[in-house]
């Protein structure tokens, strides 16, 4: 088990090297993703079944197809080669040696103070169990979190309003706030999917409903509009 | 089983740094918010490793930080796509307007 | 027990469950005018609440043993949902001509006060993070909540990414922490920490990671660089929530943690103790310097906020000894700078016209003769800022400075009292803006009975905002002349 | 008891607020708050007297404390009004005269476009000296003193779009400052030593901490004087307060009569205790009275502006307030000040009204005759100035100078010389005030009157043609009510205020020295005392001389004075005079150029470098941090990292 752990955090330490220097932004995920499963691998190691299980099923599971399915919208694949030639500049340098302060304080922290070793870990029934008792607000406050997430995701990943709206603002003349806030009229729609088809130009098929259904993450989004 | 714990910390310190150094110096907004992803895990295993010889606490941090990963990758990427719509590119340092 | 468990959250109850209903109703009808007075209602039912929670439950049973529901955190409940209350105020004059769907904008500032509430109150790794997190996430679409501007995005932006990184620090200095005390209570780390603990550097520096997030939160230097880009960009009234909300919860944790953390023998300081320092120093040079020249007014406040948060911090140095004076001076301090922060984004929001917000000092130029009781508003909440007499801000610093006084720390009270002198200068350089005539005009403006008065006719689009900068007006003299909330038993 | 004192000066502050804060009222409506909220102060003020003073038991100092500031540390400023007979006598004096005025300015400044910005002002104006008579402690009080002098500055430049009354109200505001600049000195003084600003304890204390006539004594007493004599035009800052007549003539009545000159007589009977340690000082005060009161009398008597001799007036009367406190006669000092409240404030409502009637004209030789025209104007001038010139056994101006006089001569602190210099004052006094009667109410009418003095008041008030725009205010064509009213009760209280205190070989009455004993100490009395009849007689006689002497010059033989300017002494004399003996030339050969020159020839030199660089480096700071400043997310994020690595190093480290 020993060696396993030693195996999976070099892996680890490595994919994750490898996301940040990347310039293929596909290539990085795949990375983050071997990253992740590594570090489910500790955590199995660890004792810590759940923590594993939920590593892999919802970080690198649906947190990841979260980024995957951006990345395709946007047909980020060849574009962000170019935005990413810039490495091994002075900033590179200087970022790797604050990275590495930083590091090297942690690390001689751990060393000095090398704490207890690893336990036999815990079964998730304990974990359940001190979730629906002395956590019951901390899991209340977490969907509160989710629900927040869910709120701001859905505003900002809607699609953009009825363009006239936007118009009159620019002008400086007061937009009607019943057009400006209200739902979008058919010819709102209309619009709003030509400007969509710019964003999601060349994208691999998905409609304009994919993005917001993607953004919510946790949930399909309860004002959502239909798709059309 | 005989891992320190302390090791388990360095491993999950490396991966904070690595996370860092991501968030210094990619410009590329979908990267920047990976090695996001990458420090809160750096973190979540540190709370795992913690509670290994202990009560279940960290396993149940470990989900609580799960959650705010999802809630701030959701937003994040909501970002994202304001950000291309505004800037048509996914360089952050095309939204450095404000200095000063 | 439940109901008293129950009745302790109160204030948070409501908050929560009043953003839920409001999502909820949302779902069936949008009306802009409901979500605003929804929620003003569910803030003002909060704040109803608080007193009769007063003074705080004691912790017990499962559903409080994660907060610490005293009357330091019903205090800062007050300010939080005070604030809060003010921003829904605000927003709704903001956000009415707009054509951004403003119904949400309610909600996240629900929830925000929700989250800042919780960390107020946090006693638990748990619920710090996760109020911190609450704030946070809901702030993230405030800042960019105006989509229609490039400024707005770039201002979530650079708050998601860089609160992101504060807040995974955050947690890793927690794990730190619960790696070597065994316990995920912040109030179990003072035990270690006094008792010689084998493990100390570890938790040093985990103390540090967490000061480095609330600092971020505070906006102390050198963790202040994005305070003046997330203000500007945001729309005024989520940045008067980011100046209030969110750094009350933030300063009242900070008083929790400094509380436990300073501890140790009398008389000899710690290294948060001189970590604490070198950020309020750094913090007012920093603020104030920044502020100097700077054009824009959001970004002004901005770095006058940072420098203020500085000033607070002198009164959270001696926390060690726990001494209710020092409590208060904080409490009240950050009341006053609550109070002004509004009333000086009240203006911003009241000085705007048709979306175009007037963040440019040179708007405001002559603001005095075209709308004269803004401006008087405006220099009242410019003058507190500065801390002149007779208003709530020379209170909040004198406090804060007595307290500084008062335990010795001569270094501090100093820096604060040279940095009082170079604040004075930009705001005088904004109030002297204010004053200055565009052109030649009447020469009687006080006598011209014919003109009709700003204050019986306000333009009848901002109604609302003229009555909420009245009131916090009034608030502002009040809390200047007499300081009754300053002596609440903390 | 008398809880509702704060009322008393919280009614001007609101008429203040309300007038500032709703602009564009009504003028009606603006009449009603500005003299209502004085009046109901006034009222107020009364009744508290009338309660006050039936009282059963020794009369008992009020003190109320309505809140503390700053409650938490060793210095605790309390928001608090003391009552007791020294205030409540300036209390009831300063409202009652200030109500009278306010309701004669409803007519005067009726036509003023600045209607509503004037009772503004003048609220508070009101309302700050309320709080200087009514506050518990020094800092209170200073605060209604620096009020006052704020107010007068608004008030003298009311018409400011003339320079020249910018001019002179920056004059009262700096020269004042002087004074005040000393006095907050002497309030750090005492704080200082007895670690409390309030009043009454230092006054307990006093005597305790400071041995009389020590070093520090005298200094505190020294720095109180300084401000007292700037507020008071006194020697030597006596010179802003002829120029004061820039403002509206209502504001140079409640500037002289109830308000603002009076602050230093009330501040020094207020801090006797400090005074009574330092007897030197006591000296000096009255020194400095009897000096002022006869260089004021010698201008006034070669002035031709009505205003102005009124001014210097007004600085020999407060001198002869100030001789009577240095001497030690606290309480002739309170009675002189009640009675010239009176007669002063009837003489400047009465002098407004005679330039309104002349359509702005203040040169007493373009009037004359007007005792015909103006008939009410006249009687009641004449009761003020019979009072000013102190007419024996009749007016109370008499019974207060007496006083003063009688005093001076009998306290141990008194000298004859005092009293000469107070006598040839009384001369004086009567010559220059029948002066100005005989000039401006007798002889040839030099030019047409309005007819109006006597003219009922109609309900519709009309104004003049000329617009706002002109600095003077267009001249109402009808005097109202509200302008007659108020000369007539003050002509009547002009005569009959001297009834509280009456000498004992008249009718003893001592109801005011009775009262005012309990605050105030009386004078140490000589063991010879000098008869009261002789110095009586030789006063009165003195007043009549001035008056008789008035008659011959101004009346009987005019051309006698006209034929004395031409003789060369005099006229230099008279030139001298009639500049305020030179002392404005003076200070600007003293201060005034030295200081331009010193700070022209100072524009660039290395105190400056200093500061310069100061501010230059404070810029570079800027520059360097706003650069700090890039907008770009990933320095910000190494921000965080670099904060990360300087709280782990110093929290690790230390």
């Amino acid at each position: 088990m020993t060696s396993v752990f030693y195996i999976s955090s070099g892996i680890a330490v490595l994919a994750t090297l490898l996301v940040v220097t990347r310039t293929n932004i596909v290539h990085a995920l795949l990375f983050l993703i071997v990253s992740l499963l590594a570090v489910a691998v500790d955590l199995f190691v660890l004792g810590a079944q759940l923590a594993a299980a939920l590593e892999v099923i919802i970080y690198a599971g649906a947190i990841m197809v979260l980024f995957i399915f951006v990345i395709m919208m946007m047909n980020l694949g060849k574009a962000e080669q170019e935005a990413n030639r810039h490495r091994r500049s002075p900033a590179w340098l200087a970022a790797g040696v604050l990275s590495a302060v930083l590091l090297a304080e942690l690390i001689y922290v751990m060393v000095a103070n090398p704490g207890p070793p690893v336990g036999p870990g815990n079964d998730p029934r304990e974990v359940a169990k001190l979730l629906y008792g002395p956590y019951v607000l901390a899991v209340e406050l977490a969907s509160l979190l989710l629900l927040s997430g869910l709120v701001g995701a859905y505003h900002l990943g809607r699609p953009e309003q009825s363009r006239a709206g936007t118009a009159r603002r620019l002008d400086g003349s007061p937009a009607d706030s019943s057009s400006g806030s209200a739902r979008p009229t058919g010819l709102g729609r209309a619009e709003r999917k030509t400007q969509l088809g710019a964003v999601v130009a060349e994208s691999s098929g998905h409609d304009s409903a994919a993005i917001g259904g993607s953004n919510a993450g946790s949930g399909p989004v309860p004002t959502q509009e239909e798709p059309s | 089983m005989n891992i320190p714990a302390g090791h388990v910390m360095i491993v999950a310190a490396v991966l904070l740094a690595t996370g860092l150094f991501g968030v210094i110096v990619r410009r590329n907004i979908v990267l920047v918010l990976m090695s996001l992803e990458i420090m809160l895990n750096a973190a979540a295993l540190a709370f795992v490793a913690g509670g290994s010889a202990r009560g279940a606490d960290g396993q149940v941090m470990f989900l609580l930080i799960l959650t705010l990963a999802a809630a701030e990758v959701s937003v994040g990427l909501a970002l994202v796509l304001q950000l291309y719509r505004r800037f048509k590119t996914l360089d952050v340092s095309a939204a450095a307007s404000m200095k000063g | 027990m439940m109901t008293r468990d129950l009745l302790a959250l109160g204030p948070m109850l409501i908050t929560a469950g009043g953003a839920v209903v409001l999502l909820l109703a949302l779902a069936v009808c949008r009306s802009h005018a409901f979500a605003s007075a929804w929620s003003v209602l569910v803030l003002a039912a909060a704040l109803a609440a608080i007193p009769m929670t007063w003074p705080g439950a004691p912790a017990s049973g499962d559903l409080l043993n994660l907060l610490a529901i005293d009357s330091w955190a019903l205090a800062f409940w007050g300010i939080i949902f005070g604030s809060a209350l003010v921003v829904c105020l605000l927003g709704f004059e903001y956000f009415r001509p707009l054509a951004v769907q403003a119904e949400e904008f309610y909600v996240l500032v629900l929830l925000s006060a929700t989250g800042a509430a919780v960390l107020a109150a946090a006693d638990h790794f748990a619920t710090v993070f996760l109020g911190l997190e609450l704030l946070s996430v809901s702030l993230f679409a405030l800042a960019a909540y105006r989509r229609d501007q490039a400024i707005s995005i770039e201002a979530g932006i650079k708050y998601l990414v860089l609160a992101g990184t504060s807040s995974a620090l955050l947690l890793f200095g927690l794990a730190l922490l619960y790696f070597h005390t065994a316990s995920l209570r912040l109030s179990g780390l003072a035990g270690p920490l006094l008792a010689g603990h084998p493990d100390t550097i570890a938790l040093y520096a985990g103390i540090a990671l967490v000061l480095v997030a609330m600092g971020f939160k505070l906006g102390l230097a050198p963790m202040h660089v994005w305070t003046p880009d997330v203000y500007q960009g945001s729309p005024a009234p989520v940045s008067a929530l980011v100046g209030s909300v969110s750094k009350a919860g933030a300063m009242a944790f900070m008083v929790r943690l400094a509380g436990v953390t300073l501890t140790g023998t009398p008389g000899v300081r710690n290294g948060v103790f001189y970590g604490l320092l070198v950020l309020a120093i750094a913090s007012m040079f920093t603020g104030n310097l920044l502020a100097l020249r700077q054009p824009n007014i959001k970004r002004l406040l901005a770095y006058s906020s940072i420098a203020h948060m500085g000033y607070c911090l002198l009164a959270v140095l001696p926390m060690a000894a726990g001494a209710a004076l020092d409590r208060q001076a904080v409490f009240y301090y950050m009341l006053a700078h609550a109070v002004s922060i509004l009333g000086a984004f009240g203006c911003v929001c009241a000085a705007s016209e048709n979306g175009r917000e007037a963040q440019h000092v040179e708007d405001y130029r002559g603001l005095a003769w075209r709308r004269p009781v803004l401006a008087g508003v405006f220099s009242l909440m410019l003058l507190s800022l500065a801390g002149i007499p007779l208003t709530a801000g020379f209170l909040g610093k004198f406090y804060v400075l007595a307290s500084g006084v008062r335990n010795a720390l001569w270094l501090p009270a100093v820096c604060l009292v040279i940095n009082s002198g170079i604040g004075l200068f930009y705001y005088l350089r904004v109030l002297g803006t204010l004053y200055q005539r565009e052109e030649a005009e009447s020469p009687d403006q006080f006598a011209t009975s014919t003109a009709p008065s700003a204050l019986l006719q306000p333009s009848p689009q901002l109604l609302l905002t003229h009555l909420t900068l009245a009131a916090l007006v009034v608030l502002l003299i009040y809390f200047g002349l007499m300081p009754a909330l300053a002596s609440l038993p903390m | 008891m008398l809880d509702w004192l704060w009322v008393i000066p919280a009614l001007p502050l609101a008429g203040f607020v309300l007038l500032v804060g709703l602009r564009g009222l009504p003028r009606p409506v603006i009449a009603l708050i500005g003299v209502g909220s004085v009046g109901a102060s006034a009222a107020l003020a009364l009744l508290a007297a009338v309660r006050y003073l039936s009282a059963a038991g020794p009369v008992v100092p009020i003190r109320q404390v309505l809140w503390t500031w700053l409650p938490l540390t060793s210095f605790h400023p309390t928001i608090g009004l003391h009552l007791d007979p020294l205030s409540l006598l300036m209390m009831v004096v300063v409202t009652f005269v200030a109500f009278w005025i306010h309701l004669y300015s409803t007519g005067y400044m009726a036509c003023d476009g600045g209607y509503g910005r004037f009772f503004a002002y003048m609220n508070l104006f009101v309302g700050a000296m309320l709080v200087l008579v009514l506050a518990d402690n020094l800092l209170l009080l200073y605060l209604g003193w620096e009020g006052v002098g704020l107010c007068s500055y608004l008030l003298i430049g009311f018409w400011y779009t003339d320079p020249a009354n910018g001019r002179a109200a920056m004059k009262a505001f700096i020269v004042t400052r002087v004074g005040d600049a000393a006095l907050a000195v002497g309030l750090l003084l005492l704080y200082w030593h007895f670690g409390t600003l309030d009043i009454q304890s230092i006054a307990l204390q006093a005597p305790h901490v400071w041995v009389s006539g020590s070093g520090l004594a005298i200094a505190a007493a020294a720095l109180l004087l300084g401000g007292a004599v700037g507020k008071s035009a006194q020697l030597p800052l006596q010179t802003w307060l002829p120029d004061a007549m820039a403002g509206p003539t209502p504001v140079s009545a409640l500037i002289h009569a109830a308000t603002m000159v009076t602050a230093g007589v009330y501040l020094i009977a207020r801090m006797n205790a400090i005074f009574e340690l330092a007897l030197p000082v006591g000296q000096v005060v009255a020194v400095i009275g009897a000096v002022t009161l006869l260089l004021a009398a010698c201008s006034a008597l070669t002035q031709t502006d009505i205003k102005r001799i009124l001014a210097y007036s007004t600085i020999s009367q407060i001198g002869y307030m100030f001789l009577a406190l240095g001497v030690g006669a606290y309480s002739a000092a309170m009675f002189h000040f009640m009675t010239h409240a009176f007669f002063k404030s009837l003489l400047f409502l009465a002098a407004g009204a005679i330039i309104l009637g002349m359509h702005h004209e203040q040169n007493i030789f373009k009037m004359g005759g007007l005792w015909r025209r103006m008939p009410l104007t006249f009687v009641t001038f004449l009761a003020g100035a019979l009072s000013l010139a102190a007419l024996p056994f009749v007016t109370a101006g008499f019974y207060s100078k007496d006083l003063i006089l009688y005093e001076t001569l009998a306290s141990q602190r008194g000298s004859p010389v005092l009293w000469a210099c107070g006598l040839v004052g009384a001369v004086l006094t009567a010559l220059y005030t029948f002066r100005l009667v005989f000039v401006v109410f007798f002889g040839p009418a030099r030019r047409e009157p309005q007819r109006g003095g006597s003219a009922r008041g109609t309900a519709a008030l009309g104004c003049g043609s000329f617009q706002a725009q002109k600095p003077e205010p267009p001249a109402p064509t009808h005097i109202s009510w509200t302008m007659t009213l108020p000369l007539v009760v003050l002509a009547v209280f002009a005569i009959v205020a001297g009834a509280v205190e009456l000498p004992k070989n008249v009718y003893q009455v001592t109801l005011l020295s009775d009262w005012l004993g309990v605050v105030l100490p009386a004078a140490p009395q000589r063991e010879h005392l000098p008869s009261l009849a002789k110095v009586q007689i030789i006063a009165g006689a003195a007043s009549l001389a001035g008056i008789v002497a008035a008659w011959l010059l101004y009346r009987r033989f005019p051309s006698a004075v006209r034929v004395l300017r031409l003789v060369r002494p005099w006229r230099q004399v008279y030139r001298l005079w009639q500049g305020g003996w030179g002392f404005d030339w003076l200070y600007r050969r003293l201060v005034v150029e030295p200081f331009v020159y010193l700070a022209r020839a100072n524009r660039r030199d290395f105190i400056d470098l200093f500061y310069g660089a100061i501010g230059e480096s404070a810029k570079l700071l800027h520059a360097v941090l706003s650069w700090g400043q890039t907008g770009k997310v990933g320095w910000y994020a190494a921000c965080l990292v670099i904060g990360a690595i300087v709280l782990i190093t110093i929290l690790v480290l230390t």
